[in-house]
């Protein structure tokens, strides 16, 4: 059973992640990853990078605590979990999920239950620099409250 | 004495990341009535229609959360990551 | 919109794949994948290789078919569903569907119904060369008809 | 004249990847009964209690679907790809 969760500044290769969760397990019979990518457009503006803010020591807890509710709900040969804190630019990216298990549809609950309450859970804020020079906070989406309702408690 | 951390555009509202107070209120209603009281900027992040979320000692918790000395608070708006 | 779907007899590169589905889109928020690896054990018995037979010009067009279905259904930006033919080891990649989309729900979505038709829909067949020098036909799963049955029609 | 392919499984058990019929039953249904009508592995393959898929003109079909001059049927197990 491999577990990785980080918190980097530096840059993040998702690949190399994905390629990880597995490595070695000739159990996994699926792999399912999520890749979160910064996209050069939000909300009709065009963006030139983001800044991630995240609040030290609770993110690790936060991420590990979300982690082993998936390990708990489903049957996991593997999980990494690598978000990025820093300065971004698109299309850099920001997080990557990646879920390895015996059967698909364990890993496919899992990687969407993780980066659905890692939307609405775990400490990190962005902040959007405009290609106009002008900066601002992204809002949090109902969206994304609505997504991490749906596993119930 | 309680640890409080702003983050964010809380933080930025506030023009604070973060300060020591000595009394520890009895629970996070009564720190966010206490940081209201202050009026401006801290009325209307602690006492107005937005929504600031809380954690105690780094764990997610809600208005009845009860405080005990030495603990650490953040307060920051609904976060965005992912 | 890059879609891309092939089925081959060459050792499959399921990263390269999965970087392929966004390259170059910076509209793309989210990617998810799917990578099946052959397993080295399979209802109890050690596996040493698996040789997959398919029916050349059907499978293309049922895959296209699948993938189409998927477009139709969700907002997508990229997909890419290879699969491995001939024969193969633990721990190859067999399959590997990749979709990118602006938002990571639509992409779960497609993803997960590719893979599900793909194993009730596409003419693929697998035999097992066991440690033990026998050979046999992999039954198909019930629970595969019950996952494509379960996204209606 | 209809061309008939057989894969995996039932290939092995029949012998044979395939063959070309002069004449077109009227449906699959009416292929699947001239085929089991030459008893032994292909009474049990074509009537039998085993589950046979069949496509035509490389399209999933199913028994009621009608055949041409010209078409191309496949008869299968149930597929096990992914």
């Amino acid at each position: 059973m491999s577990i990785e969760i980080r918190v980097q500044a530096d840059e993040l290769d998702a690949l190399a992640e994905i390629a990880a969760v597995s490595a070695g397990d000739t159990r996994v019979g699926g792999v399912v990853s999520f890749v979160g990518l910064m996209r050069d457009l939000n909300q009709g503006d065009d963006i030139a990078s983001m800044t991630l803010e995240h609040y030290p020591g609770m993110t690790e807890k936060a991420l590990r605590k979300i982690v082993d509710e998936a390990l708990e709900r489903w049957e996991l040969l593997g999980v990494r979990l690598v978000h990025r804190v820093g300065e971004v630019r698109p299309p850099d990216p920001i997080v990557v999920v990646a879920v390895a298990a015996a059967h698909r549809g364990e890993a496919f609950r899992a990687c969407e239950f993780i980066i659905d309450f890692l939307k609405t859970r775990a400490p990190f804020w962005k902040r959007e620099l405009k290609a106009d020079g002008s900066q601002r906070w992204v809002d949090a989406r109902s969206s994304d409250d609505a997504a991490a309702a749906g596993w119930g408690d | 004495m309680i640890r409080i951390l702003y983050f964010a555009s809380l933080r930025e509202r506030l023009g604070s990341d973060g300060e020591t107070v000595s009394d520890a209120p009895g629970s996070v209603a009564a720190l966010r009535a206490a940081l209201a009281a202050r009026g401006g900027d801290w009325q209307q992040a602690f006492a107005g229609d937005q929504r600031v979320l809380v954690a105690v000692n780094q764990e997610m918790a809600d208005d009845a959360s009860l405080l005990k000395d030495g603990d650490e608070v953040g307060f920051f708006p609904p976060v965005t990551g992912g």
